[in-house]
């Protein structure tokens, strides 16, 4: 072992907060964007409970519509967004091409104080909370309460900050790989990133000036979304989509990432069809650009446009499908063990597909028209996001953890905690196709009785799956001090962050490696070399 | 010296183009004031591009990243109009 | 001329792809506005080619060609510091700055007019986009100024030379970003409304 | 659905089987590759499990197959043509006028739907219909975007301010429907239900032939006035008249009544204060209740104020 030290080694809160670590930027963006998740799904849990009973209960229809929208704004802009890109991006894309930092560390930690001031903004709007649901549609939005000036310019700077991120993502990739690590020999967790990065940095200005609008739309009367101006309501819709349809992706291809790396570390087979899912990544990346149309077949959005949006929707499956097909050539004749990343790994496989096949239905022009905004979208972006981008993100802690803390994790209580989030997420979600099926709107503080059994078994749900979240972030917490010592490479994966200790030093690599072969080369020298 | 003697000629281009575009402006040429204006303005900015922004002896890589983004600004635009212009 | 030498001479590869990157999500921020523009323009002629007239095109021409020396100024700065001339690309700093406070009092002198007549970003849906979008590459001139202040300031302390001068080229690259915004804004609401 | 039990019966309007026909047809494409996929999964990581603490077996070494990968990308996306072109077919056949329609005006306001048939006869949060009589709902928004769904029906179309957007109906079932804002549009959105009826058509002219007398025989009265008032401007969107709470307080009994404002102070319910709550509603705001009543002083004149008014003093 070197004789470098840690990069946690420094105490003291100045050492953090003036760090230009990437790892510890890495680090202080995990904590603040999980300790949203844990606050949004506090408020999806009150959310739940109001929807035990049909009626008027618990509290009152406004405070459920500021809930939804509390719970949606946080988990998208303050949770899910940052949590795999600003987190483990940080953290592992330098480590994972051979690099000592970003390319530009001081912004990067400008990018993290932006993304707080962003979030102490959205706090201040608090005081006179927002319903209006986490799209800001107008012209509700522009006559709401005073606060959505205030979460606007929050979020401006939320945005401000993902974007620099996404930018530095791109100029280290491109300039900061280690020799020999050709294009073709990054790991896929980096191609995914990268994909992630574009659509960070081209779609991101443009709900930016979506908010400015917005908010000159409410102080100057400027009437661009406003009919009575002669303005649109739904040039609004295409700004907001413009930018909330790629970002949905935004979510999903690292995540995605982080299931290239496992997959074949686990399954100790080389990654099939490794061009196929970079490739793969920049594809669901253009298209995503193309689609954002189908959030408004029934908006009063024209039939020609829909029938434009509907078709270039179907092809984001397609790229979609090969990393799925390729996932599961890869298991084939594999040598599995089933160690809790792989558990999650193959747990976003299975939730994900099933989004991502019900997001046909509601690409589908004529299904669209009934399941539209009602529970059945809702089933299908938590199966999405939760059963994907989550469980993603949930094999890569597992998977970085001892990487990162330089602790491994209780694997018996990791298991338990598998056991009630999946059971406890499925009983919550798939419930909601069916209520979205039989009509259900979503964003429904009280619904007509014939809904309420398949409610309650929803709600029911949702206390497992909290428990479950609970018993994981407690291994989590009780694992900083008491795990085992982690070993440099505790799952002898071939990618270079495994290369060096756990927790790693300071400047990452003491001397930077050169790269001779992509990172896969799992069984080659045992097994035969067929097929190559 | 060479470099400032390109940049005062390109500036002096983009001042005539300009003179020229408020000249054609006083003009009605119908639907034909719009495209002037446009190809006179996306002249002046190649100019600009191309010498003030040194395009012209960037490495690939870069132009690539400066000319991508106008994709995605064409994207935004014909996406929305495909809407608004068949209602 | 060898046109390698000279790029190599220019700012690192990485700040280079840094700054085009941020001109990209600066071009898509205004890019919703110019969709806007297209959106309307095309649903409403009339109103906007009898609104555009109530601009002063003379004083808009007149900025234009203010903010067209300011990039030329500007790049004389950068070609300037390449070659290690200090005292001159101070000047020429100084000089792009000059123009852009310039440009700022001329549009600030349009505002108080259309102020005067009765003119707002409320008024109309063409006067909307006047000020939203100018207003809005105001703020980018100003952002601009700052940034040449500290540009200056740093020059004073000799901290530029032939061989580093990163933060001059990449202000260079953002200044003839505002003036490209510009060089549109000014046919698309002036001329042609 | 697509409730499944519809394809038994007749359907309930025109294309909702054609829907829900889509939906099977998605549904079995979707299903084809759940099991495919899902399947493979499971039966991978079970077959060629490891187990705990034993050293990873030899694995071939493949990296890719081609002409497997070149099936997995044409293969869907045809199927992916398929299901565009189905669902666009239906689609445009949802959205089609029907010839001879009857124009029946929707208008969407915060929290409540109003319909206005041809003669003038206003309804609010009731929509009757004659079986196979196509209509063409003409929809438009006083304020924000609300949204008509009819489950039943397959359609869904968002209702804006402003504009008018465009819903073609042929009911084929006598029964009652639901009718819901499927576009969030504030804090009553989930109240801004209402019920369609759909009658045989010999039950439909008998019934409009006796709303026809009602409205006759109301008259002029301000009372009745005040009642058409109310349920064309909305009102009853946020306040009941039978006591329970809505968005609003109700409106049963507070004439004369005593009522607390916000502010702790307490006033008496005149016609004074009646008035003021319609025209100046966030003066005084009722205590527990949200300051988003919107103004109507532009909307109502003044005898209609008093007409509306002296509705709500019937209102015991
Ligand atoms: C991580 C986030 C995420 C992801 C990855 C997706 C993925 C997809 N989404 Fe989803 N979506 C959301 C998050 C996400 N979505 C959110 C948040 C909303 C709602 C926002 C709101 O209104 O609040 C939404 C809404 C939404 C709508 C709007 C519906 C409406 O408002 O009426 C539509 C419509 O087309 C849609 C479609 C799709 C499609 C086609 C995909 C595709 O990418 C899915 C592709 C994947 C597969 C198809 C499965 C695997 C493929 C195979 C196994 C191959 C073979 C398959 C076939 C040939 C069929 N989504
Ligand atoms: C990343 C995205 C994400 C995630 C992970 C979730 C997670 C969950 N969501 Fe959410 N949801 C959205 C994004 C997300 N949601 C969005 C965008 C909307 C739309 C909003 C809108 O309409 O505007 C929505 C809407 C939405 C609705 C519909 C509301 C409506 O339309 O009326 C519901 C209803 O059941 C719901 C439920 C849940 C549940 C039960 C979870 C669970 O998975 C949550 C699990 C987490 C926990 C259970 C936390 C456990 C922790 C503790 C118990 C400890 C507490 C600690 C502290 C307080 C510090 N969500
Ligand atoms: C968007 C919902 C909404 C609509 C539409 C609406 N109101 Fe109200 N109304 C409220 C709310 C909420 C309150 C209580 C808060 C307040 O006093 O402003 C209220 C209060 C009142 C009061 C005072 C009641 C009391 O108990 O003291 C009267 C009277 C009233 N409304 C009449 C009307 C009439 C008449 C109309 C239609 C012309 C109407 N409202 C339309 C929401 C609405
Ligand atoms: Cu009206 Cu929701
Ligand atoms: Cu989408």
């Amino acid at each position: 072992m070197s004789q470098t030290e840690s990069y946690l080694a420094h105490k003291g809160f100045k050492s953090w907060a003036l760090t230009m670590d990437h790892k510890r930027i890495g680090v202080m963006y995990l904590v603040t964007t999980h300790l949203f998740f844990l606050i949004g799904g506090f408020l999806a849990l009150l959310l739940r409970l109001k929807l035990l009973s049909p009626g008027p209960a618990l509290f009152s229809a406004h405070t459920y519509d500021v809930l939804f929208t509390m719970h949606g704004a946080m988990m998208i802009f303050l949770f899910i967004i940052p949590a795999i890109p600003s987190s483990l991006g940080n953290f592992f894309i330098p480590l994972l091409i051979g690099a000592r930092d970003v390319a530009f560390p001081k912004l990067n930690l400008f990018s993290y104080y932006l993304f707080v001031s962003g979030i102490l903004v959205i706090l201040i709007s608090l005081v006179q909370p927002i319903d209006t649901g986490w799209t800001f549609y107008t012209p509700f939005s522009a006559e709401n309460s005073a606060a959505v000036t205030t979460v606007s310019f929050g979020l401006f700077l939320v945005g401000m900050s993902s974007i620099l991120t996404g930018l530095n993502f791109i100029v280290t990739i491109h300039t900061l790989r280690a020799p020999g690590m050709t294009w073709y020999r990054l790991p896929l967790f980096i191609w995914g990133m990268y994909g992630t990065s574009v659509i960070q940095v081209l779609s991101t200005p443009v709900i930016g000036i979506t908010f400015l609008l917005l908010v000159a739309e409410r102080l100057f009367g400027v009437g661009f979304f406003d009919p009575a101006k002669g303005g649109d309501p739904l040039l609004f819709q295409h700004f907001f989509w413009f930018y909330s349809h790629p970002v949905v992706y935004v979510m999903i291809l690292p995540a995605m990432g982080i299931i290239s790396e496992v997959i074949p570390c686990f399954a100790r087979k080389p990654i099939f069809g490794y061009k196929a899912i970079a490739y793969s990544a920049l594809a669901i990346a253009f298209i995503s650009f193309l689609v954002w149309g189908h959030h408004m077949f029934v908006s009063g959005m024209s039939t020609t446009a829909g029938v434009i949006f509907s078709f270039l929707t179907f092809f984001v499956a397609v790229p979609t499908g090969m990393k799925i097909f390729n996932w599961i050539a890869t298991l084939y004749k594999g040598s599995i063990s089933l160690d809790s990343p792989m558990l999650w790994a193959l747990t976003f496989i299975f939730l994900f597909i099933i989004g991502g096949l019900t997001g046909l239905f509601l690409g589908s022009l004529a299904t669209d028209v009934h399941v539209h905004d009602t529970y059945f979208l809702v089933a299908h972006f938590h199966y999405t996001m939760m059963g994907g981008t989550v469980m993603g993100l949930f094999s890569g802690l597992h998977y970085w953890y001892p990487k990162i803390t330089g602790r491994m994790l209780d694997e018996r209580w990791a298991k338990h905690a598998w056991w009630m989030i999946v059971v406890g997420f499925n009983v919550t979600f798939f419930p909601m196709f069916i209520l979205g099926m039989q009509g259900m709107p979503r964003r429904y503080a009280e619904y007509p009785a014939k809904y309420h059994s398949l409610n309650v078994l929803a709600t029911v749900g949702s206390w497992l799956l909290a428990v479950g979240i609970v018993i994981m972030f407690a291994n989590f917490i009780r694992s900083l001090n008491r795990g085992a010592i982690a070993p440099a490479n505790p799952w002898e994966a071939l990618t270079l962050e495994w290369q060096v200790p756990s927790p790693p030093p300071e400047e990452n690599f003491e001397v930077i490696p050169t790269v001779t072969d992509w990172p896969y080369s799992y069984g080659k020298e045992t097994g035969d070399t067929r097929g190559k | 010296m060479a470099y400032y003697k390109s940049y005062v000629m390109v500036w002096i281009a983009l001042i005539v183009l300009t003179g020229a575009t408020v000249g054609v402006s006083f003009l009605n040429l119908g639907l034909w004031n719009a495209a002037v204006a446009l190809v006179i303005a996306s002249t002046k900015a190649t100019l600009v591009g191309l010498y003030f922004m040194h395009l012209r002896h960037e490495i690939k890589l870069v132009i690539g990243f400066a000319l991508f983004p106008l994709l995605f600004l064409a994207l935004i635009i014909i996406g929305t109009l495909s809407d608004t212009m068949t209602r | 001329m060898a046109s390698k030498e000279k790029a190599g001479k220019g700012a690192p590869v990485a700040a280079r792809l840094g700054i085009w990157t941020f001109l990209a999500t600066e071009l898509l921020l205004f890019g919703g506005l110019f969709t806007a523009y297209t959106v309307f323009r095309i649903t409403y002629p009339d109103l906007f080619h009898q609104e555009h007239l109530k601009l002063n095109r003379l004083l808009g021409a007149l900025n234009t060609v203010v903010l067209l020396t300011s990039s030329l100024s500007m790049a004389v700065a950068i070609a300037a510091i390449r070659q290690g001339k200090k005292r001159l690309m101070q000047a020429g700093i100084v000089l792009t700055l000059v123009l852009a406070a310039a440009f700022l009092a001329i549009k600030y002198m349009e505002w108080t007019e259309d102020f005067a007549r009765g003119l707002y970003p409320g008024s109309n849906l063409f006067f909307g986009l006047y000020f939203v979008m100018t207003g809005l590459h105001g703020l980018h001139v100003i952002f601009g100024m700052c940034v040449m202040l500290y540009l200056v300031v740093q020059g004073q302390r000799n901290r530029f030379s032939a061989d580093y001068h990163t933060p001059v080229e990449i202000t260079g690259l953002y200044w003839h970003f505002v003036d490209l915004v510009w060089i549109y804004l000014f046919p698309l609401l002036y001329l042609i409304g | 659905m697509p409730d499944l039990t519809a394809l038994q019966g007749t359907e309930a309007s025109l294309a909702s089987h054609d829907v829900d026909a889509v939906f099977i047809f998605i549904l079995v494409i979707a299903a084809f590759f759940f099991v495919l996929t899902q399947g493979l999964l499971i039966y991978f990581a079970v077959r060629y499990r490891r187990k705990k603490g034993e050293p990873p077996a030899k694995t071939p070494y493949i990296t890719g197959k081609q002409w497997l990968e070149v099936v997995w990308i044409v293969l869907p996306s045809l199927l992916l043509v398929g299901i565009f072109a189905y669902g666009v077919i239906i689609f445009v056949k949802m959205r089609t006028p029907i010839p001879g329609a009857t124009d029946v005006q929707v208008t969407a306001s915060q929290f409540q739907w109003s319909f206005k048939y041809p003669d003038g006869r206003t309804y609010s949060n009731e929509l009757h219909l004659a079986v196979g009589k196509p209509v063409k709902l003409i929809m438009t928004s006083r304020d924000v975007i609300h949204g008509l769904f009819i489950p039943d029906y397959r359609q869904k179309q968002d209702v804006l301010p402003g504009r008018y957007t465009y819903l073609w109906l042929l009911p084929k079932r006598i029964g009652t429907f639901d009718i819901y804002c499927s576009q969030y549009c504030g804090t009553g959105h989930s109240l801004m239900r209402a019920t369609l009826t759909v009658m045989g058509q010999n039950d439909y002219l008998a019934w409009e032939q006796s709303e026809k007398q009602k409205q006759q025989s109301a008259g002029a009265s301000p009372k009745a006035k005040g009642k058409a008032l109310f349920d064309s401007s909305g009102c009853g969107g946020c306040h009941s008249i039978d006591g329970s709470a809505k968005v609003g307080p109700t409106l049963k009994g507070v004439f004369g009544s005593t009522v607390t404002l916000a502010d702790g102070k307490q006033v008496k319910a005149d016609e004074e204060y009646l008035r003021e709550s319609i025209t100046e509603p966030n003066e005084q705001v009722v205590k527990g209740f949200q300051p988003i009543m919107p103004t109507f002083k532009s909307t109502l004149k003044d005898d209609d104020i008093a007409a509306i008014i002296a509705y709500i003093k019937t209102l015991k």
